[in-house]
């Protein structure tokens, strides 16, 4: 019993390492699939795409970089998968230069699973530098920030622009981000223009940003894996609803992940919290 | 819809209107509104490049318009160009990036739901000029005078030999103590003197406990470890360890192989700092000045190692992790109050009292502050926005 | 399983294990992948001084003949003056001046932002502002909180009686704080482990896909 | 003289005239500024010579001593090799120095950042013992806002996450500013006393 109780307040290093490995690897390669709530953020951005009609244009922006990747990435998917499975127009930017790669291969990705035309259905313009001023830029005139998309086509030339000039044609704007860029989107595209905006931000940046959406800058907001899983199993119901192939649950698979880690650590902190009343009791005795 | 027509719009407006029939342009004569409704003036409190328009909307009008296209010419008499297209019906506009002490003339668009357009009289002329001082840093710049004159208040008190009192602070108690064990152990101390540049106050404050370990370590002969992330930190920390030795006559104890860079990688740093912490097994470890998300690999590899660890940093997103894997943490304003508490040095004690009066002074400012705002009075508020 | 073909993969995942591999213990598969990362980034960084700090901020400047720029060349070059044991002591002229100029850039900055800004952030409005009970609750506990956490900063006061008390309490809020704080990371830290092995797992060993 | 008075006059002079500066929104006073934050840049990259200088000769020692001359040698060759790139080839997009800091640099950094999943378990087990209070609050807080981001959280309570998000959106928030305004004050303190020259540490006290 002494023995036992020791072992447990004395776990050493490798043990709790080899646990907590386990516990994370395991649910990427095996989902859990832990039940899903999906909180209100992710619900009324969701519900909002929802309502638009088809044939509407939103744009999203890719203004992460590889570093915040696992949790940015997934929401991009899932926003990308949503939107074009309903038939609205996906215009993609970039505002933060390492993640042009990124965005590119995303929404190549989606649109080839949906069978999605380039031009018409979606269309990709790459980076600009000088945040302020692409964002107040495409208030006046997309086709002045951008006059050729990624590959270097006049973007005149793509159907999907010959309706689209401003942000009175573009129904939303999703910024995905692991910095300030959703604050800057708010301060230029929303105050002044008063375009819809969304977040898609990494954990530790939710903090920062969940007063935006009580005042409704927001349309609403996927904060850190948790949102993207949430929007994951969305999307995966619609899918489901459609008769579409769902898609690889990328976040869902993390979030069981961040679970199984967060359950560890609460356990053996239980586990060194008993040993070590055990042990003063016994002590103290 | 969009605004697509604006350019048609413009085409239409952009010749002085009042020197032309009304009626060969418009079905309805353009609505003027009174120079008296706008304001313009050279933005105050900058570099001399702008120029403020502010206006008021007569009873009802503002619910009516739909966006303002703000025009600017050099000259009353000649075609004014747009400048700005401004959707809804703003109150003010501010027009930047226009040349100093030149004289400008604006007019003023509104564009209403109905599809009429009014404008304002030709305004003008205005210029904008630099300013010597920034009137919006008042606030500031009073706050700035009160602590530092409160700051040398108690200096020249201190000169005249006031003693102080200084409560405890355990982490500073335990410094003394930490470098005894690396002696009793016959092992090294490790000192990271934070991750920061030089002109981040927590890395100076760093240095000046880096200063005072030095000496300690210097009387005991016990060797003392600095890897350096920043290449001027990494002088003036050498400068101060070299320094420190010289100064309790021990300039031989001093080997330059000691204190040395690593890398500006954060994580390259952290590795390598990692396997100092292994290889060497320091018995103590200093992790004192500013701190990012290494700070755990740090700490937690420190405390793997069973080192006696003290940190110290003002970054408050790093607290937590140094609170829970250290032995001992200086929190934010503990470690600037090291400097003054390890030298017991009087002038450098005398200004944690003007810290402290100042504290009071501000927790005071707050309490007043919110109970006038209760009462919706809220200069105090408009006070410290100010800054 | 479809194992990456692009060498670069291999080269980045076989470098990662190493890394992992410290979580065992010290070994010389660690110690290597960190040798090469102090050289490769402490390179990678001389470079970057060079193009990013040297050359556009002070030799491009006196190329043009901008003669204010020949100030701080001299002072960089004061740095080499410690291999010369007799004037070695020149080397803090260019530590004054920056030692001087941060100092003064932060006083008025750090007044504004980690002073005014957090005071005003504090400071309670009139009732009718708050949206709810419960954010005229939650602005009384904040204003509350700060003040309790100020006392427990006093230094020249012993911690005894009305300002004991009132530290202690102090003391528990930033506890709260710290730990809500751990807590909240911990998703951060584990969402970056899963962006690592989904490189090794999926681009390299081709076992997950997005 | 050269060695104590011009350097305090030199950190008495620059401190003052920033300081004075933000208050003087002038072009003269702005191009000030810029050329100053310069000369700051420039500065602090030129100690990048000294600071290379002082890896390449820890090594070089370590080596010379014949004590970890392979580790040591990785740790030359590779500096060496990567500046000669940076320096005298190239360092656009698709060159072999970008390369090789995405390809090596990159993913190790990564790597060493995600090692903190296992330190923040291994921090948690061995330091949150509920011993007094204080070490009790800390460990709940942690609780609280781990189980109340995960679904779990839910299940037990519907309100749970908000009550999460709570903890750390207004204790969380006191506990921030207090320290905050403390840090504030004591930075100033410590630029004061070294524009006057009363801390002197940095010139051996």
């Amino acid at each position: 019993m002494n023995n036992l109780i020791h072992k447990l307040t004395h776990l050493n290093r490798q043990t709790i390492y080899g646990i907590l490995a386990l516990g994370i690897i395991l649910p990427l390669l095996f989902p859990l699939r832990l039940p899903e709530h999906v909180s209100p953020p992710v619900q009324r951005l969701y519900d909002y795409i929802e309502s638009l009609p088809e044939g509407s244009a939103i744009l999203l922006s890719v203004d992460f970089g590889p570093d915040v990747l696992p949790e940015t990435y997934p929401m991009f998917l899932a926003v990308l998968r949503h939107a074009m499975a309903r038939n609205i127009r996906v215009i993609g930017i970039c505002l933060n230069p390492a993640g042009i790669g990124l965005g590119l291969e995303g929404i190549q990705k989606v649109a080839k699973e949906l069978h999605k035309q380039y031009g018409t259905d979606y269309v990709y313009l790459g980076f600009k530098p000088n945040l302020g001023a692409t964002m107040l830029g495409l208030g006046e005139d997309v086709h002045k920030v951008f006059p050729t998309d990624y590959y270097g086509t006049p973007i005149d030339s793509l159907p999907l622009f010959r309706n689209v000039r401003n942000y009175n044609d573009i129904a939303l704007v999703v910024s995905f981000s692991g910095a300030s860029h959703p604050a800057l989107w708010v301060a230029y595209a929303n105050a002044r223009y008063g375009e819809k905006i969304a977040a898609g931000v990494t954990g530790v940046m939710a903090a920062d940003y969940y007063p935006y959406l009580q005042t409704g800058q927001f349309v609403g907001m996927l904060a850190g894996m948790k949102g993207a899983a949430e929007y994951e199993y969305l999307v995966e119901k619609l899918f489901r609803e459609k008769g579409l192939p769902t898609p690889p649950p990328f976040a869902i698979r993390g979030m069981d992940s961040i679970s199984i880690a967060h359950l560890l650590i609460i356990v053996l902190v239980i586990i060194g919290n008993i040993g070590y009343f055990m042990e003063r009791k016994q002590k103290g005795a | 819809m969009g605004w697509v027509s604006l350019s048609l719009l413009w085409l239409a407006v952009a010749a002085p209107p009042d020197s032309l029939p009304a009626d060969t342009l418009a079905p309805r004569p353009p609505r003027v509104l009174e120079a008296a409704r706008f304001h313009l003036q050279d933005t105050p409190n900058d570099a001399g490049h702008s120029v403020t328009l502010r206006w008021t909307y007569p009873p009802g009008l503002q619910d009516s318009v739909r966006a303002v296209i703000v025009l600017r010419a050099e000259a009353p008499d000649v075609p004014m160009q747009e400048v700005k297209f401004i959707p809804g019906a703003p109150t003010v506009y501010k027009d930047m990036g226009i040349p100093s002490r030149t004289p400008f003339y604006y007019r003023v668009l509104f564009l209403t739901v109905t599809g009429d357009t009014i404008q304002s009289a030709v305004l003008g002329p205005v210029e904008a000029y630099p300013q010597w001082f920034h009137t919006g840093r008042i606030p500031i710049l009073l706050g700035v005078v009160l602590y530092v004159g409160l700051l040398l208040w108690f200096i020249v008190q201190a000169r005249g030999g006031k003693e102080l009192f200084l409560r405890k602070i355990p982490g500073l108690e335990a410094v003394d103590e930490a470098i005894g064990r690396a002696t009793e152990m016959g092992r090294p101390i490790l000192y990271v003197p934070g991750l920061s540049t030089i002109d981040d106050i927590a890395t100076i404050a760093s240095l000046n406990i880096l200063s005072h370990v030095t000496r300690k370590a210097a009387e005991y002969e016990t060797p003392i470890i600095v890897p350096n992330r920043n290449p001027v930190v990494y002088t003036v920390s050498r400068e101060i360890v070299k320094e420190a030795y010289t100064s309790v006559g021990r300039p031989d104890l001093f080997d330059p192989d000691q204190v040395f860079y690593v890398t500006d990688s954060q994580f390259g740093y952290a590795a390598a700092v990692s396997g100092i912490m292994m290889r060497d097994r320091p018995a103590t470890n200093f992790l004192i000045g500013m701190f990012w998300a290494e700070s755990l690999i740090l700490a937690e590899t420190g405390a793997a190692t069973g080192a006696i660890q003290i940190a110290g940093t003002d970054a408050v997103t790093q607290l937590p992790f140094f609170i829970v894997a250290c032995d001992y943490t200086l929190i934010g304003e503990e470690l600037y109050a090291a400097s003054a508490y390890l030298s017991r040095e009087p002038l450098l004690m005398a200004t944690l009292k003007g810290q402290d009066w100042m504290k009071f002074i501000l927790g005071t400012a707050l309490v007043l502050g919110s109970l006038l705002g209760l009462f919706g009075i809220t200069w105090v508020h408009h006070f410290f926005a100010g800054g | 399983m479809h194992l990456s073909t692009d060498p670069w993969v291999w080269v980045a995942a076989i470098l990662s294990l190493f890394i992992f591999s410290f979580l065992y213990k010290d070994n010389p598969l660690y110690k290597f992948a960190e040798h090469l990362l102090v050289g490769i980034s402490a390179g990678y960084y001389l470079a970057l001084y060079w193009h990013n700090g040297m050359y556009p901020n002070i030799i491009a400047h006196v190329k043009d003949g901008n003669l204010w720029y020949l100030f701080p060349l001299f002072l960089g070059l004061l740095y080499f003056a410690i291999f010369v044991p007799k004037y070695a002591y020149l080397i803090r002229w260019p530590i004054a001046f920056l030692l001087g100029a941060g100092s003064g850039i932060a006083i008025p900055a750090t007044f504004q932002a980690s002073i005014y800004k957090q005071l005003e952030g504090t400071l309670l409005n009139p009732l009718n502002t708050y949206p709810s009970a419960l954010a005229v609750f939650n602005a009384l506990l904040i204003f509350f909180g700060v003040l309790l956490v100020l006392t427990y900063f006093f230094f020249s006061k012993e911690h005894k009686g009305v300002l004991g008390a009132t530290s202690r309490v102090g003391i528990w809020i930033l506890m709260i704080g710290f730990g809500a704080s751990f807590g909240y990371t911990v998703m951060a830290r584990v969402s970056l482990l899963i962006g690592r092995l989904h490189f090794l797992l999926g681009t390299w060993l081709g076992l997950l896909r997005f | 003289m050269a060695a104590r008075t011009i350097p305090l006059a030199i950190v008495f002079f620059f401190g003052v005239l920033m300081t004075v500066q933000f208050y003087i929104p002038h072009p003269v006073s702005q191009r000030l500024y810029e050329m100053v934050l310069d000369w700051m840049n420039g500065v602090s990259a030129a100690a990048i010579i000294l600071a290379v200088g002082s890896l390449v000769k820890h090594h070089w020692r370590k080596i010379s001593r014949r004590e970890n001359v392979v580790y040591s040698g990785v740790t030359l060759l590779a500096f060496f090799f990567m500046a000669f790139l940076g320096l005298f080839v190239s360092i656009a997009e698709d060159s072999l120095f970008q390369t090789l800091f995405a390809n090596v640099q990159v993913p190790l950094q990564a790597t060493m950042f995600s090692l903190l999943a296992f330190y923040m378990a291994s921090a948690a087990y061995r330091a949150f013992r509920a011993r007094n209070l204080e070490a009790t609050l800390l460990l709940l807080a942690a609780f609280v806002l781990m189980i109340g981001i995960i679904p779990i959280g839910y299940l037990i309570h519907p309100k749970f996450a908000d009550f999460a998000q709570w903890v750390l959106n207004v204790p969380n928030m006191a506990a921030k500013r207090g320290i905050m305004i403390g840090v504030g004050l004591g930075a100033i303190a410590t630029s004061v006393k070294i524009i006057l020259g009363i801390e002197r540490n940095w010139l051996g006290g």
